[in-house]
């Protein structure tokens, strides 16, 4: 009995004591998971995440209490980046690939209040106080605050236009496979 | 703004299709097949259409289940060509149920559980006949000698009949050991190989075919002929046969001359069995086998290798079924590691340097 | 000459017999050209005349943008009636802006520019800033601005000039035609080429299955001190600069860089007739030999045609079509273009007018992989195409590209050979495509990232300066409290 | 050393721990996703198989048999095969962050794996020498990994491929699973020779 008890307890200091040493042989210092996490976030604070803004969304995301599904203008891509630095499985069949949108501004109705301009986090849209804003298409990140804060409705979020230098060829149909 | 356009390029296609690379493959196996079929008389042809009739019923079946148009599949040859391969691996006289079960378990199991063509990742007839080894050794195991339909012994299409669709066959009548069989079990009695050798070889009938065996594996030079004819036609290529044999036949040449009496030669292991038929029709399956002549050629090897350790050590006389899907499981990490070296890149994937090279 | 050997490529049909017999014939002048502002690799060209404008036969009517682009030239005199959005000849079928001029019928040159006198004397500058202000792309089909590829001596250490006179796609017989009737015009276009570049070798390389044009050529460049003809084996694509390149001098083309860099020029034979033209003559580039053929077309041939000529003329020259509904495009069958419609003009990239019939084609639908490695053995590019379109097929890009996809040339030898008749190169182009719009937006995010935090910053200055103003006022509000040590000069 | 090679190859091959004693088939579904994972996998349960085969062994000739502590033996081993992985764990997570990451939860659940436990009573059951152990473990360990790989190839071919849907994932892993241990069947019979 005295034999057991005693082989068991000097196996387990033994055992505890070679893992002990081994822990700080081998310790490893934790990334700054927050800052790489904000680093991939667009950073365009658009807010559509329902955080503040990316530098919260990353702490969200750090401390497990957002989906790396969380961004909507990044996309699959974005999500499947945050899912690997993550190491965690997404299941990304399930996002939307929201189509890109940009802010389209109804020349009729635009009363040049001048404040979407004060919205626009990224200066996408131009112009003066009585005059037609107008938006630069290259610019804007189509967060919508502009069209939500527009009070005449004359702003609208469009799908990117297609032209011939952002066109490329289609998938093939794959019913048209293995028939 | 959406737009609808059709197909890119090329418009332009090289006279190839699936029904013509299937259809020329089973032309080549047509004059080993009718040789064998008139050597081992009507039971072997009866069971070939039991074979090929239950892959292709099996085939519709599992179409039909996953909601797939039966046409083309179903006439694009490679599920007939499934069923005649398994069917040339079975011995000659087994009773039906044999390769109709074997039919079923290639086609269903081997082939459509995994998405039906071109998605499987074994073959489908050496599926169905380690299968039906495993499950059913002793009517898997039972050769007979050739009875040629013109001699006076042969079996009337009635008897035929009998024997496969009856089981009335009398075993201790007509079963003959098949060559690699029969220097293994000498073997195992003590009898040294060289000396099984030289007593029962017949290099000829061997070379001919007139030997028991399985139906479709034991003319050499039909086989070897079709395979040829199958080169010659681009449809498989000379790497997986020739390092398939080669590595056998260099194995066997090597233990043999260290040890005669235990290991045959290596011209032994290439005549018997189902080297010819395997090398040049099985393991060049284009589904199962790597993409690249490199990693065809490492496939070869593997399977030659493979082949002689089971053949050699193992408890089958034949290990080529075996042996074929190990190597196809082995598939795609080859096809994953030996790949062709891209233009303007280094083996490694980095982009070549500038340097000029004067 | 020793040849090098080039990886994979197939033996298409080459049916060029249809063309290849017929001498070049001019095209009638039509009555409305429609001449496009982007017919080349670069930014478009801006219009520099306006609706009512006449202009003369050569007269520059659009400049070019910035580094990579070219300008445009009216093909014929006439009037501008229309600066509109119009169907480009492009898959897409999406409009372009697009001069449409009038012809007056009379086709009176504008004043040209004139003549380089001795030309091979000349500054390479000037050579180059001829031949960019007469509108000169690559008329191989790739279109980029032959003036760029012409002074990139100032860059790059170059040796060898290549002419690429492979045409290795099937049908196309316009530079086979241009190289046997016009042979003395394209070596004269070659040596002030060459001169420009500074190399000390030029090599024309034309497929063995040109017999004829490789022996004018040769006549032609007889004497020339240098220069060499060669005929190279006829497989596709023996064309594509990098392989031409490999093949003739065995140097390979790192991935993503020029063949410049290392140290090789290539350039098409008909972009040498166009510069000998530009440099002897002051010609702009507003017409090219245009191959019409396939069995879908009455009487196929080879066609010198103005620059903006609709397709539906060009075909209707040639004797229309002799099916309902062929499959027409723009280039050779193997990388060419299918066209919206007959609506849209011949531009400078547009080699071939092809109306192909079924039987021609060959098109099938596509059936199931067998895997049977026939793409892999003809990638001339080494990749393994079977598994970049399961990766491609099943959206899953990151992987496509680890593959090698962007490297990819779209030479279209896999699906030419392919058995189950799979589009492989449409699976690439699409992946391509996807890959190409990530990036943009990735730049974009990048930008407005940027945009963001200078916003931000300004905002935050911008508060900054509020607070210290209103602290400023708010000071000079309060009443200034008597000081008894300030001077009391500040009360009076 | 003839005896020693013998040993080897049929604790890999013949008496494969995976195909043919089903043991360790957890890890084998669970790791099997990916290549780069299955080797990590496979080179980390190597070092646990054969280190702690190394150390029971070392346990039961120098304390369980002279104490005549037999009956600890299952507590004791599974003591040493616990500290391995623990070992092991923070190894991984210094060497290699990613792999430590992907591995996830597997890591720390190579304790459970029931081949670790087995081959360690195995040896013990066959009393077998201290080098016999070594190669018991390391082969078997070497048997386990080399199919672990095959097996995450075939695996991602079979995500690329279009597999019916009352097939897809686990179940056409396990038919595949299957078919290879059918394959493994042909080595039956070699250790004789």
């Amino acid at each position: 009995m005295l034999t057991a008890v005693g082989s068991l307890a000097m196996l387990g200091v033994t055992f505890g004591t070679l893992l002990g040493i081994a822990s700080r042989y081998l310790r490893v210092d934790e990334n700054p998971l927050e800052a790489e996490l904000e680093a991939l976030l667009p950073g365009s604070q658009c807010g559509q995440c329902g955080f503040a803004g990316c530098k919260q969304a990353a702490s969200a995301l750090a401390a497990g209490q957002a989906k790396p599904t969380l961004c909507p203008p990044g996309g699959r891509a974005l999500a499947a980046a945050l899912a690997e630095r993550l190491g965690v499985s997404v299941d990304l069949s399930d996002t939307e690939e929201l189509e890109p949108e940009v802010a389209f501004v109804n020349e009729d109705i635009c009363i040049g209040c001048m404040r979407c301009l004060q919205d626009c986090s990224s200066d996408a849209l131009v112009g003066g106080p009585k005059q037609i804003h107008t938006v630069i298409t290259d610019i804007c990140h189509g967060c919508g605050k502009c069209a939500k804060v527009c009070p005449t409705e004359a702003i609208e979020m469009r799908p990117v236009p297609i032209t011939l230098a952002n066109w490329h060829w289609h998938k093939p149909d794959p019913r048209q496979y293995m028939n | 703004m959406t737009v609808t356009v059709g197909l890119s390029a090329p418009y332009a296609h090289a006279p190839t299709s699936i029904r013509r690379t299937m259809g020329l493959v089973l032309l080549a196996l047509l004059p080993a097949t009718l040789y064998n079929a008139g050597l081992f008389g009507w039971p072997a042809v009866n069971l070939f259409v039991v074979t090929v009739l239950a892959a292709l019923a099996t085939e519709a079946v599992c179409l039909r289940l996953a909601g797939k148009p039966l046409f083309p599949p179903l006439t694009d040859g490679s599920a007939v060509l499934t069923g005649w391969l398994l069917a040339m691996s079975l011995p000659p006289w087994a009773p039906w149920w044999i390769g109709a079960v074997g039919g079923f378990i290639g086609i269903a199991i081997g082939k459509h559980a995994f998405g039906g063509l071109g998605q499987n990742v074994f073959n489908p007839a050496m599926v169905a006949r380690v299968a039906l080894l495993i499950s059913f050794p002793v009517p898997m195991t039972l050769f007979v000698a050739p009875r040629p339909l013109s001699s006076a012994d042969a079996p009337g299409f009635l008897e035929g009949l009998a024997i496969t669709f009856g089981g009335r066959l009398d075993l201790d009548a007509v079963s003959a050991a098949s060559a690699l069989g029969h220097v293994k079990t000498e073997l195992s009695r003590g009898v040294p190989v060289d000396q099984t050798l030289s007593q029962h070889q017949d290099w000829i009938a061997t070379l001919l075919g007139a030997v028991p065996g399985s139906l479709g594996e034991t003319s050499a030079v039909l086989l070897l002929a079709g395979g040829l004819f199958l080169i010659a036609k681009r449809i498989i290529t000379w790497h997986v046969p020739v390092s398939l044999m080669g590595t056998l036949f260099v194995l066997g040449s090597v233990t043999s001359l260290i040890d005669p009496g235990r290991y045959p030669d290596g011209l032994f292991h290439l005549l018997t069995g189902a080297t010819l038929l395997g090398a040049f029709f099985i393991a060049t399956d284009l589904v199962t086998s790597p993409v690249t002549r490199e990693g065809q050629i490492i496939y070869g090897i593997g399977i030659g290798a493979l082949t002689f350790v089971i053949r050699t050590w193992a408890g089958y006389p034949e290990g080529m079924a075996f042996a074929v899907l190990l190597m196809n499981a082995a598939t795609p990490l080859i096809d994953r590691y030996v790949r062709p070296r891209v233009f303007g890149r280094t083996s490694k994937g980095e982009p070549l340097s500038a340097k000029r090279k004067r | 000459m020793k040849l090098f050997r080039i990886r994979g490529g197939v033996h298409p049909e080459y049916r060029k017999e249809l063309a290849s017999e017929k001498a070049i014939v001019a095209m009638p002048l039509p009555r409305l050209l429609r001449v496009p502002l982007q017919q080349h690799v670069g930014a478009p060209a801006e219009p520099v005349v306006a609706i009512g404008d006449t202009v003369g036969k050569g007269q520059l009517i659009a400049r070019a943008q910035g580094a990579v682009s070219a300008p445009v030239h009216a093909p014929t005199s006439g009037a501008v009636v229309d600066i509109a959005n119009l169907t480009a000849p492009h898959p897409s079928g999406l409009p372009q802006r697009t001069i449409v001029i009038e012809s007056d019928g009379r086709d009176a040159w504008a004043e040209l520019p004139p003549p380089i006198e001795d030309p091979l004397s000349a500054s390479p500058r000037e050579i180059a800033r001829r031949v960019g202000e007469c509108g000169i792309v690559g008329l191989g089909g790739a279109t980029f601005p032959a003036a760029v590829k012409l002074d990139l001596r100032s860059r790059h250490e170059l040796d060898i000039l290549v002419m690429n006179g492979a045409e290795c796609e099937p049908y196309l017989t316009c530079d086979d035609r241009l190289m046997r009737e016009r042979a003395p015009e394209i070596i004269d276009g070659v040596r002030i080429m060459a001169h420009a570049l500074g190399v000390d070798r030029v090599i024309i390389a034309i497929e063995s299955n040109k017999p004829q044009a490789l022996e004018s050529m040769t006549r032609a460049a007889a004497g020339v001190a240098n220069l060499s003809v060669i005929g190279i084996p006829t497989r596709y694509p023996m064309g594509s600069e990098r392989h031409l390149v490999q093949a003739l001098t065995g140097r390979e083309t790192p991935a993503r860089q020029l063949t410049a860099d290392i140290g090789v020029v290539v350039h098409n034979v008909g972009t040498a007739h166009a510069v000998h033209q530009a440099v002897r003559y002051g010609r702009p580039l507003i017409s090219r030999v245009v191959t019409v053929s396939g069995h879908g077309v009455c009487e196929p041939g080879n066609v010198e045609v103005p620059l903006g000529t609709m397709v539906s003329e060009l075909i209707a020259f040639r004797g229309g079509l002799t099916e309902e509904a062929p499959r027409l495009l723009t280039g050779g069958p193997m990388m060419g273009q299918p066209l919206p419609s007959l609506d849209v003009p011949v531009i400078k990239g547009t080699s071939g007018i092809l109306a192909l019939t079924k039987e021609e084609t060959r098109i099938q639908p596509a059936q199931a992989c067998i895997r049977c490695g026939s793409c892999v053995s003809a990638c001339p590019v080494g990749l393994v195409p079977v598994d970049m379109v399961a990766l491609v097929r099943k959206d899953n890009l990151d992987e496509a590209a680890a593959a090698g996809v962007m490297d990819c040339i779209s030479c279209g030898s896999c699906a030419y050979i392919c058995p189950a008749h799979i589009p492989l190169v449409q699976y690439f182009n699409y992946a391509k495509g996807r890959l190409n719009a990530i990036q943009r937006d990735e730049q974009k995010r990048d930008r407005v990232k940027r945009l963001v935090e200078a916003r931000a910053a300004r905002m935050a200055k911008l508060a900054e300066a509020k607070r210290a103003a209103m602290a400023a006022r708010k000071a000079a509000a309060a009443p200034p409290k008597p000081d008894p040590d300030s001077p009391p000069a500040a009360a009076q | 050393m003839q005896e020693y090679l013998l040993l080897l190859v049929a604790t890999a091959v013949v008496n494969n721990v995976v195909l043919v004693k089903f043991l360790g088939l957890c890890p084998f579904m669970g790791t099997s996703n990916k290549v780069d994972t299955a080797i990590g996998m496979g080179m980390a349960t190597t070092f646990v198989l054969t280190l702690s085969a190394v150390l029971a062994w070392a346990i039961e000739s120098f304390l369980l048999v002279p104490f005549e502590l037999a009956f600890l033996r299952t507590l004791t081993f599974i003591l040493v095969i616990a500290a391995v992985v623990q070992f092991t764990e923070m190894a991984v997570r210094r060497i290699s962050p990613v792999l430590y990451q992907t591995l996830g939860i597997f890591l720390p659940l190579i304790t459970t794996n029931c081949a670790v436990l087995g081959v360690a009573l195995l040896n013990v059951q066959e009393g077998h020498t201290f080098v016999e152990s070594m190669l018991y473990g390391f082969g078997s360990a070497l048997g386990f990994s080399v199919i672990l790989v095959v097996f995450a190839g075939l695996r991602e071919r079979l995500a690329l491929a279009e597999v019916p849907a009352a097939f897809a994932g686990a179940p056409i892993g396990f038919v595949t699973a299957g078919l290879l241990s059918l394959a493994f069947m042909g080595f039956a019979g070699m250790s004789a020779g």
